[in-house]
C-alpha cells in the first residue's frame, strides 16, 4: 500500500466516521474505505419494548436529523396496526418533516459544509464596501451594508487576534483548494455567523407541536398537541401566527442567502460538478403522503428508483419485497446465522455482533475482511446512493415541475449540463434547490391546516388501535420517511403486543456502506475514487466530498447486546492519525 | 389429659365453617359491647371474642402455618388444663349462648355456635360446672334434671290434672301431636302445663305426652356434651316413634327448641316425617284458624311488654306470632322494651346460667339491666314463651323485689279463651 | 498579546457600561445568584451584589476555553445548544468561550481535529472546562466507541485529567442515556461513574435544555465554580424542582380532571395528564420554567407526557404512557395461575395433615371418651360429611 | 442505588414479587379452609337464606359503618365503629377511585374508570388516617382490645398506616423528595401485600365466608341478619 491516509475523526458531521483512502504517486484516491465507529445497539434495545414507544427510541438515533426516526417509526408502527391518522395530524407531521428539512440543510450548508469552501483567515483581506456590493447585487437581505461586513471582520479579527481560535482552530487555513476570493469568504463567514442564530429561531414548529427541539414528541395515531382555538393549551391562533413568522423567515433566509450564496459560491468550484460522482444508482422512499400512509401516488416526493444515471427510468421499489431489499455484512462486523455473503431482508434482520477489526490502538483497518460498524443494505444487489440528489433526481425524472425549473435555471447559471448534478456540487445544489421547494410546502401544508381548522375538521389523534388489546398477536410494519440525508426506512416486527425485531436503515448506512459481498463499494467510497489531493496531510477535498452527503453516523451503526462475546483488547497511549 | 382431650375435640370440631369464621375476626372487640355479661360486669375477659380463645388456639396452632411459627416464636400461649378451667367459668358462667354478638359482628361471624364449640371441648375435658354436672347427670340416670323420676313425674300430671281440671292424655298411642314439657313447668311452673293442655283440648288436639320422653329440656346441650346432646333427644324421639305422633311440639323452652328445631338433624336420626314446632307456633296457628278464639283485650290496661328468648325469637326467628296475639290480648296496653326482636338482651339465666350457682351474682347483675328496661316502658307485667327465662325472671324480679309480673304467653291465650 | 477580558470585548462591540451592569444583572438573575447564600467569589467572601460578582467576574476573566467530547451520541445535546436562546451559541463563542474543539462544528478534521485537542489539552491545562456528550462505554474494553482510533475511555480520561471542571451534558453523558437502556449492549455509563478526581456535574435531559448547559458553563466562567447540586451532581438552580412542581397543568391535577386520551375533550382544555404516562412528579427539571425555545412550549404543553428524560435510566422506567403508579411487571396469568397453583398445593398439603390430625384427634376422643350411653346407639346419627 | 432506581424496583420486581407471594398466600389460606371439610345443613328452612345472606351483607357493607344508630348496641362502639368504617370507606374510595390507584388497576387488570377528584380522595385518605390514629388509641386504652391486642396486631397496623400515611405525604409533596416518598410507599403496600396472607388482614376475603354464613343461618330462621 503505497499511501494511504486516514481521516478519524471527520468532523462536522454527525456521529463517529472514519475515512481510510488509498493514494497513487499523484496522490488520487485509488480505493477509499469508510467505517463508522461507534455503536449503541438501539435495534436491539428496542426489542421486547412497547411499540406506541418506539419512536422515542428510534428518534434517539439521531438529534441532528432529530424528528426522522420518530416519524419512521411511528408510521412503521401505524402501517403495521393500520391505523389510519386524521388529516390535520397528518398535515402536522408533513409541516415538522418540512421544517426539518429546511432547518437541517440551511444548518448543514453554513455549519457543517461551508468551511469546506470558505477560508475564514482568507476574510481579514476583504473590502467590506466590496462584499457589500456583491450582496446588493445577489439579493435584496438587509444586512447588506458596507458597515455590518466590517464589524463581521473585526468579530473575526478579533477572535484570531485573541489566540482563542476556538472553532476555527487548525482549520486548512490557507490551503491551495481554497478558491474563493476574500470577498466572497467574508461573506460566507458573515451567513455563518447569522445562521448560527437563525438556526436557533426556526424550529418553533417542532417546539409547538412537539414540546422541544432537538427530540420533539410525537404519538402514535395522530399527533400530540391537539388543535382547539378557545384553549392555551392547545394549538390556537396564537400559535399558529408564530409558526406563520416562523415559516416566513425561513423562506426570506431561503431565498435571500442560501440560493443567492450557493450560486456565488458555485462558479469558483466548477471542477467539484466533475468530481465526487458516486455510483449513478439513486433510491428514494418517498416523503409528504398527502393521503394515506401507502397510498403512493399520493407522495409529493416519489418512492423511486433510478439506476445508472438512467433518468428515463425510473422505478418504484417495494420495501417489502424480500428479495430486492436486503442488507449484507461481509464487510460489516455482524454475523448472519446463514452466512455472512448472504443478505437479509429487515423484517428477518439479525444485528449479531462480530467484531473482527484490529485490536486498538490500530494504524489501518483490515479492509480485506471487516471493517465498519455499518451493514451494507442494497437494492436488487445494487448499491445506491440516497440523500437530496436521489430526491431531485427522481422528482426531475418524474417531472415535477418546480424541481425541472430550478435545476435548469442553476444549470444555466452556472453554464454546466445535466451531467454535472452526479458530482460533489451536484448534490451540494440539489440540497439547496430541494430546500427551496420544501418551504413551498411547507407554506402549502400550513395553509391546508387552517382550512382544516376553518372546516372545524380539528382532530389530531386516532385512539382507535391505542389500547395493546386491540392489536392483533403478529404484525409487521414498513415505516418510511425521506430525512435530510436520504431515504430512511424502519421496519417493525410486533409480537404478543411487543417489539419482535426491529430494523433500521438509515441514508448513511446506504451512503456510507462498506464493500458488501459482491465487492461493490458503497457511496461514499465510489465517489472518493480519482479525487486528486493537494495536500495529503490536509485532506480538504474529501470533506468535501464526504460533506456533501451530509453523514450522519450516530444513524448508521447497528449493534446489539454484545455481552458474552469477548473481544478486541484495549491498548493505550495510541495517538496515530495520518501516515 | 384434659387439655388434650379439649384439644382433641376442638381439632374434630374444627371444620371449614369453624375456621372460615376464626379467620374472619379482626378483633375488634365490637362483640364486647353486644354482650350482656361483659356489660353489666365490665370484665374484658367476657368480651365474647375472648370466649373462643381456647378454640383459636387449638385451630391456629395445631392447623396453620402461621400459629404454628407464632407458637415457636413464643408469641402464642399454649393451652394449659389451667386456662381450660379458667374458660370454663369464662364460657359457662357469664355466656347464655345468646348469639347476640353475632348480630353486631360487623364480620357477621357466628360467635354463639363457636361458643358452644368452646363448652364441647371442656365438657369433653371434665371442665363442667358443678351444678350444670349434675343437672346433666341427673337428666342422664333419672330421666330429668331436676330430679323427676318417673313416678314423680306420673304423680305429677295426676296431679296437675285435678288441679287445674285439665285433660292430660299420656302415652296415647295414634296421637297427632306429642307436647313434650320441661321440668321447670312440671316443677315451678305446673299451670303453664295446665293451661297448655286447655289450649290443646281447647282447639280439639288429638296429642299426648309421654312418660318416655317427657323431657323436653337438654343438659347435654347446655353442656355441649354432643352425645348427652343426642341421647337426651332420642329418648323424645324414641317416644314419637313409638307413639307414632306426626309432629312433636316443645314447650317453653329455648335450649330444647334449638337442640330439635335447629340441631337434631343434623346429629343425628330424626323420626322421619316428624314436624318439630314450638308451642309458640302451635298455639298462633290455633289462633289464626280458628281453632281457638281468644277475647280481644283481655289484658289492656296494666302496660305489658314481651321479652324475647334468645334462642326462640332471635335464633328461632318466632318473633311476629307471639307479638300478633299480644297485640289482640292488650292492644293498647302493649309496649315493646328496647332493644327488642333480633336485638333483645338476654334475661342472663339461658345456656344453663341459671342451675349454676356460683353463676348467680353475674346473672343477677345482668338482670339488672333487664329490670330497667321494664322500668324504663313502665311495664307491670312481662310475657314471654321460655321458662327458663321465665324462671330467671321471677327468680331475679323477687331478688330485686319488684312487683313486675310475669306470664308466660301460654297462660294469657289459656286465660283469654273464649 | 494580552488575552482580552470578557468586559473588553464587549466593550469593542460598543456596549456601554451601563447596558453592561444591566448584562450583568440579567445573568446573575438567570443563575439563580440572587438566591444563593455569600459566595467565596475571587479568594473573599462577598455579600453579594448579584450583578457585581457577575460584572467583576466578566471584567477580569478571559474567553473560557472549552472541550467538547462526544461519545455514544446523538448530538442532539450539541443542536440543543446550538438553539439556546440566552446566551445564543454565537454570543458564547465570540464573547465568552473558546469551544477548542467540538466535533460537529469544529473546522478542523482528523489530525487537525487531534492535534487542536492536544495543544488546548496542553495549553490550558488545569483551565478549560470539559463538556462531554454522549455516554462513555466500557464494554469490551471501550471499542464500541473509537475517535482517532483510541478508546473512548481513553479519550476521557486523558481529557478530564487537565479540566478544571467537568459537565456532563444530556442524559447520555449523565446516566449513561439510551446506550445503557436494557440490556445496555454496549456497557454505556455516565462520565460521574469514571471519573471520580475531578469536580463533574451532570446537565441531564434529552436532549438537555440547552439553557441550562449553557448556565452551568457560565456559573463556572463566572464564579470560578462549579454551581451546588443534588445527589445526581444536577445543579439545584435547574433541577431544584420536578417537573410537576411547576407545571401549568397542575391546577387540573389539584381538581383531579385528567385527559383520558389524546386529544379528548381534556387534552383540549389542558387537563393534567398524569394518566396518560406524565412522569413530571418524578423528574428533576427546569422544562415547565424555562421551557424551550424562548419560552416558547415545552412537552407536557404541546401534550405529550413527560418522558422524565432527566433521570437516571428513564428509558426503563416503565412505559412512557403508563401512568407512574403503574406495576411495571403486572404478573402474567401464567404467573398469577403458577402462584395460585402453588398455594393450592400448600394449601392442600397442609390439609391432608390436618385430616390427618383430625383423624387422630377423633380416635383419640374415642378411646378416651366416656362409655356411650347404650340407648343412643338405637338411633345412630347420619354420619357426617367431614373432610 | 439512588431513590429512582429503588422507585423502578419497588414499581416492578418488588411489586410483582409481592403480588405473587399474594395470591399464592391467600390461594393458600382459602384451600386450606376449604379442605377443612363442611358439614351438610339436613334442617328444614323456615324462611329464605337468599334473602337473609342479601339483607345479611347490605347490613354489613353499607348499613353498619354509615348508621351506627341501627344497632343501639353500637352506642358504646361509636369510637370503632365510626372509625373503623370510615377507615374502611377510605381504604376502598382511595383504592379504587384515586387517580394513581386506578392506574395500577389498569396495570394490572387492563380496565379503568372515571376517578374522583383529587381533593375528595385527598379529604378521604385524611379521614382515613385520622381513623387509623383513633383506632389505634382505641386499642391502646380499651380494657377489651388491649385484652385481645398481641404483636401481630399491632403490625398489622403499622402495616397499614404506613402506606396510607406514605401516599398522602406523597400527594401532598410533603417533607421528602416525591420518588423517596413514592418509593417508600410503594414498599410499605408491597410488605403489606406480602403480611396479609399470613395475618388476620386477610379477613376481606373470609369476610365473605362469615357474613354468608350469618346471612345464611339467619335467613333460614326467618330471622333478619
Amino acid at each position: 500500500m503505497a499511501n494511504r491516509i486516514v481521516i478519524d475523526p471527520v468532523t462536522r458531521i454527525e456521529g463517529h466516521l472514519r475515512i481510510e483512502a488509498a493514494l497513487d504517486s499523484e496522490n488520487t484516491i485509488t480505493e477509499a474505505y469508510s467505517a463508522g465507529t461507534m455503536v449503541r445497539g438501539i435495534e436491539n434495545i428496542l426489542k421486547k419494548r412497547d411499540p406506541r414507544e418506539a419512536w422515542a427510541f428510534a428518534q434517539r438515533i439521531c438529534g441532528v436529523c432529530t424528528t426522522v426516526h420518530a416519524i419512521a417509526s411511528i408510521r412503521a408502527v401505524e402501517d403495521a396496526l393500520g391505523i389510519k391518522i386524521p388529516k390535520a395530524a397528518n398535515l402536522m407531521r408533513n409541516m415538522i418533516v418540512a421544517q426539518q428539512f429546511i432547518h437541517d440543510h440551511v444548518m448543514h450548508f453554513y455549519i457543517l459544509h461551508a468551511l469546506d469552501f470558505v477560508d475564514v483567515v482568507s476574510s481579514l483581506k476583504a473590502d467590506p464596501k466590496k462584499v457589500s456590493d456583491i450582496q446588493q447585487a445577489i439579493s435584496g437581505w438587509p444586512n447588506s451594508s458596507p458597515a455590518y461586513f466590517a464589524e463581521v471582520q473585526k468579530k473575526v479579527k478579533t477572535i484570531v487576534d485573541s489566540g482563542q481560535l476556538s472553532l476555527f482552530s487548525h482549520g486548512y487555513w490557507g490551503h491551495p483548494a481554497y478558491q474563493l476570493p476574500p470577498e466572497i469568504n467574508l461573506l460566507g463567514v458573515a451567513h455563518y455567523l447569522e445562521c448560527l442564530d437563525w438556526q436557533s429561531q426556526v424550529t418553533k414548529i417542532h417546539t409547538i407541536f412537539g414540546g422541544k427541539n432537538p427530540h420533539p414528541n410525537f404519538v402514535v395515531g395522530g399527533v400530540p398537541l391537539p388543535i382547539d382555538m378557545n384553549s392555551d393549551q392547545a394549538l390556537n391562533a396564537a400559535a399558529l401566527s408564530v409558526i406563520a413568522d416562523s415559516i416566513q423567515k425561513m423562506k426570506s433566509f431561503v431565498d435571500q442567502v442560501y440560493l443567492p450564496d450557493l450560486l456565488a459560491i458555485a462558479p469558483y468550484y466548477l471542477d467539484y460538478a466533475a468530481i465526487g460522482e458516486g455510483l449513478g444508482n439513486f433510491l428514494t422512499w418517498g416523503e409528504f403522503p398527502e393521503g394515506n400512509l401507502n397510498e403512493l401516488d399520493r407522495l409529493i416526493f416519489p418512492r423511486g428508483v433510478i439506476i445508472n444515471r438512467n433518468l428515463k427510468q425510473v422505478i418504484t421499489p417495494d420495501p417489502r419485497d424480500a428479495a430486492k431489499m436486503k442488507e449484507f455484512v461481509t464487510h460489516s462486523w455482524y454475523k448472519y446465522r446463514q452466512g455472512d455473503s448472504t443478505g437479509l431482508f429487515p423484517w428477518e434482520g439479525e444485528t449479531a455482533f462480530n467484531f473482527t477489526g484490529p485490536k486498538p490502538p490500530f494504524d489501518y483497518l483490515e479492509v480485506e475482511g471487516k471493517y465498519s460498524w455499518l451493514k451494507s443494505p442494497r437494492w436488487n444487489e445494487l448499491p445506491m446512493e440516497v440523500g437530496p440528489l436521489a430526491r431531485v433526481l427522481i422528482l426531475y425524472a418524474t417531472g415535477h415541475e418546480e424541481t425541472v425549473g430550478l435545476v435548469n435555471s442553476v444549470l444555466e447559471t452556472l453554464k454546466a449540463p445535466l451531467s454535472a448534478v452526479f458530482s460533489t456540487l451536484g448534490r451540494t445544489a440539489a440540497r439547496a434547490i430541494e430546500t427551496k421547494v420544501i418551504a413551498g410546502l411547507l407554506q402549502k401544508f400550513y395553509d391546508e391546516l387552517i382550512a382544516e381548522i376553518k372546516a372545524g375538521r380539528t382532530e389530531t389523534f386516532n385512539g382507535e388501535k391505542w389500547e395493546p388489546g386491540s392489536w392483533p398477536k403478529k404484525a409487521m410494519g414498513f415505516g418510511y420517511t425521506e430525512a435530510p440525508r436520504g431515504a430512511l426506512g424502519h421496519w417493525v416486527v410486533i409480537e404478543n403486543k411487543k417489539i419482535k425485531n426491529y430494523q433500521v436503515v438509515v441514508p448513511t448506512t446506504w451512503n456510507a456502506s462498506p464493500r458488501d459481498h459482491k465487492n461493490q463499494p458503497g457511496a461514499y467510497e465510489a465517489s472518493l475514487v480519482g479525487t486528486r489531493l493537494a495536500r495529503p496531510e490536509e485532506p480538504l477535498e474529501i470533506l468535501r466530498t464526504i460533506h456533501s452527503f451530509d453523514p450522519c453516523l450516530a444513524c448508521a451503526v447497528h449493534l446489539i447486546d454484545a455481552r458474552g462475546q469477548v473481544v478486541g483488547e484495549a491498548g493505550t497511549g495510541f495517538n496515530l492519525v495520518v501516515k | 389429659m384434659k387439655t388434650a382431650s379439649a384439644l382433641n375435640t376442638y381439632l374434630k370440631e374444627t371444620g371449614g365453617w369453624v375456621a372460615a369464621q376464626l379467620e374472619a375476626c379482626t378483633r375488634c372487640g365490637i362483640c364486647a359491647e353486644a354482650c350482656h355479661f361483659y356489660q353489666a360486669l365490665g370484665n374484658p375477659e367476657y368480651a365474647p371474642v375472648w370466649k373462643l380463645e381456647p378454640l383459636r388456639r387449638a385451630y391456629e396452632q395445631r392447623f396453620t402455618l402461621a400459629g404454628k411459627v407464632k407458637l415457636a416464636l413464643g408469641m402464642e400461649k399454649r393451652l394449659t388444663d389451667s386456662d381450660l378451667e379458667h374458660w370454663s367459668q369464662i364460657v359457662y358462667e357469664a355466656c347464655t349462648v345468646c348469639d347476640k354478638c353475632a348480630f353486631v359482628c360487623p364480620m357477621g361471624i357466628e360467635i354463639g355456635p363457636l361458643i358452644h364449640k368452646v363448652r364441647t371441648g371442656l365438657a369433653a375435658a371434665g371442665l363442667v360446672p358443678g351444678d350444670l354436672a349434675e343437672a346433666t347427670d341427673k337428666q342422664k340416670t333419672i330421666g330429668s334434671p331436676l330430679g323427676v323420676t318417673d313416678e314423680m313425674w306420673r304423680e305429677r300430671i295426676d296431679w296437675i290434672t285435678d288441679e287445674w281440671e285439665a285433660t292430660i292424655p299420656v302415652d296415647k298411642a295414634g296421637a297427632e301431636t306429642l307436647m313434650v314439657f320441661t321440668s321447670i313447668e312440671l316443677m315451678k311452673f305446673p299451670d303453664n302445663l295446665a293451661l297448655i293442655a286447655k289450649i290443646l283440648n281447647k282447639a280439639g288436639e288429638n296429642w299426648t305426652v309421654s312418660s318416655r320422653g317427657r323431657e323436653v329440656v337438654n343438659f347435654g346441650f347446655f353442656e355441649a356434651d354432643e352425645e348427652l346432646t343426642k341421647l337426651f333427644m332420642h329418648r323424645v324421639f324414641q317416644a314419637a316413634e313409638e307413639l307414632g305422633v306426626k309432629r312433636l311440639v316443645i314447650s317453653e323452652c329455648g335450649h330444647a327448641y334449638e337442640a330439635f328445631r335447629w340441631t337434631a338433624p343434623n346429629i343425628m336420626k330424626v323420626p322421619e316425617g316428624l314436624e318439630i314446632i314450638h308451642i309458640t307456633e302451635l298455639i298462633h296457628q290455633y289462633w289464626k284458624t280458628g281453632r281457638i278464639k281468644i277475647k280481644e283485650g283481655a289484658f289492656d290496661g296494666e302496660t305489658i311488654t314481651f321479652h324475647d328468648s334468645c334462642k326462640i325469637q332471635r335464633l328461632g326467628g318466632l318473633i311476629k306470632q307471639p307479638r300478633e296475639i299480644l297485640q289482640v290480648l292488650a292492644p293498647t296496653s302493649f309496649k315493646e322494651m328496647t332493644p327488642n326482636k333480633e336485638q333483645s338482651m338476654c334475661c342472663g339465666g339461658g345456656g344453663g346460667v341459671i342451675s349454676i350457682k356460683e353463676a348467680d351474682s353475674n346473672r343477677y347483675k345482668v338482670f339488672e339491666m333487664k329490670l330497667e328496661q321494664l322500668q324504663d316502658i313502665g311495664a307491670q307485667a312481662v310475657c314471654m314463651v321460655c321458662s327458663n327465662c321465665r324462671l330467671q325472671f321471677v327468680d331475679s324480679l323477687a331478688h330485686f323485689n319488684s312487683a313486675v309480673k310475669v306470664h308466660s304467653l301460654a297462660e294469657l291465650v289459656a286465660r283469654a279463651l273464649i | 498579546m494580552k488575552e482580552k477580558t470578557i468586559y473588553e470585548h464587549l466593550r469593542e462591540k460598543g456596549l456601554s457600561r451601563r447596558d453592561f451592569m444591566k448584562l450583568c444583572g440579567t445573568i446573575a438573575g438567570f443563575l439563580g445568584l440572587e438566591f444563593s447564600p455569600p459566595v467565596k467569589a475571587l479568594g473573599k467572601l462577598v455579600q453579594p451584589d448579584p450583578a457585581r460578582t457577575v460584572a467583576r467576574a466578566l471584567q477580569t476573566k478571559t474567553r473560557l476555553p472549552i472541550i467538547w467530547l462526544e461519545f455514544q451520541d446523538c448530538a442532539g445535546c450539541s443542536e440543543a445548544i446550538s438553539r439556546s436562546s440566552s446566551p445564543t451559541l454565537s454570543s458564547l463563542v465570540l464573547n465568552d468561550l473558546a469551544i477548542e474543539y467540538h466535533e460537529t462544528l469544529m473546522a478542523a478534521s482528523g489530525f487537525q481535529a487531534e492535534s487542536a485537542k492536544e495543544e488546548c489539552l496542553n495549553k490550558y491545562r488545569g483551565q478549560y472546562v470539559l463538556v462531554v456528550e454522549g455516554s462513555p462505554s466500557l464494554a469490551e474494553d471501550g471499542i464500541y466507541c473509537t475517535v482517532g482510533g483510541k478508546s473512548n475511555l481513553e479519550i476521557l480520561k486523558e481529557a478530564a485529567a487537565g479540566a478544571a471542571a467537568i459537565i456532563a451534558t444530556g442524559n447520555c453523558a449523565s446516566f449513561g442515556g439510551i446506550p445503557a437502556a436494557r440490556p445496555n449492549p454496549t456497557g454505556a455509563c455516565g462520565v460521574a461513574d469514571l471519573i471520580k478526581d475531578k469536580p463533574v456535574i451532570n446537565i441531564p435531559g434529552c436532549p438537555a435544555i440547552p439553557e441550562v448547559t449553557t448556565g452551568a458553563i457560565l456559573h463556572f466562567l463566572i464564579l470560578g465554580q462549579l454551581p451546588q447540586t443534588d445527589s445526581l451532581k444536577r445543579p439545584l438552580v435547574f433541577y431544584g424542582h420536578t417537573v410537576h412542581d411547576h407545571c401549568l397543568r397542575r391546577p387540573f391535577y389539584e381538581a383531579g380532571k385528567f385527559a383520558a386520551s389524546f386529544d379528548d375533550e381534556g387534552a383540549r382544555q389542558g387537563y393534567c395528564l398524569y394518566r396518560l404516562g406524565c412522569k413530571g412528579p418524578t423528574t428533576y427539571n427546569a422544562c415547565p420554567s424555562l421551557k424551550w425555545e424562548r419560552g416558547l412550549s415545552y412537552p407536557v404543553q404541546s401534550g405529550h407526557p413527560c418522558l422524565g428524560c432527566s433521570e437516571p435510566h428513564f428509558w426503563d422506567g416503565g412505559g412512557f404512557y403508563q401512568g407512574q403508579s403503574a406495576a411495571l411487571i403486572p404478573p402474567t396469568a401464567q404467573t398469577s395461575a403458577l402462584a395460585a397453583g402453588a398455594g393450592l398445593a400448600a394449601g392442600a398439603a397442609l390439609a391432608g395433615i390436618n385430616s390427618a390430625r383430625k383423624k387422630r384427634a377423633k380416635k383419640a376422643l374415642a378411646s378416651t371418651a366416656p362409655t356411650t350411653p347404650a340407648e343412643s346407639t338405637t338411633s345412630a346419627p347420619p354420619d357426617k360429611k367431614e373432610g | 442505588m439512588d431513590w429512582t432506581e429503588i422507585l423502578r424496583f419497588s414499581r416492578g420486581p418488588l411489586f410483582h414479587f409481592s403480588l405473587v407471594i399474594f395470591i399464592a398466600g391467600m390461594t393458600y389460606r382459602l384451600v386450606r379452609i376449604i379442605f377443612l371439610g363442611w358439614e351438610k345443613d339436613r334442617v328444614k328452612s323456615q324462611g329464605s337464606k337468599l334473602s337473609g345472606v342479601i339483607i345479611s351483607y347490605l347490613k354489613g357493607l353499607i348499613i353498619l359503618p354509615f348508621i351506627p344508630w341501627v344497632r343501639r348496641t353500637f352506642k358504646n362502639n361509636a369510637l370503632t365503629f365510626i372509625a373503623g368504617g370510615l377507615f374502611h370507606l377510605s381504604l376502598f374510595l382511595v383504592l379504587i377511585f384515586g387517580e394513581a390507584h386506578i392506574l395500577v388497576w389498569q396495570s394490572l387488570f387492563g380496565v379503568s374508570w372515571a376517578p374522583m377528584p383529587n381533593p375528595i380522595v385527598d379529604w378521604v385518605a385524611a379521614a382515613g388516617i385520622v381513623s387509623l390514629i383513633i383506632l389505634l388509641i382505641n386499642r391502646l386504652t380499651h380494657p377489651v382490645l388491649r385484652l385481645l391486642t398481641r404483636l401481630p396486631a399491632w403490625i398489622n397496623w403499622t402495616m397499614v398506616f404506613l402506606p396510607f400515611v406514605t401516599g398522602y405525604i406523597m400527594y401532598h409533596h410533603l417533607w421528602f423528595p416525591y420518588e423517596v416518598i413514592f418509593s417508600l410507599h410503594l414498599i410499605f403496600v408491597c410488605l403489606l401485600l406480602i403480611w396479609i396472607p399470613f395475618s388476620r388482614m386477610s379477613h376481606f376475603l373470609f369476610y365473605f365466608f362469615s357474613r354468608t354464613i350469618h346471612g345464611a343461618r339467619a335467613g333460614k330462621r326467618a330471622v333478619t341478619p
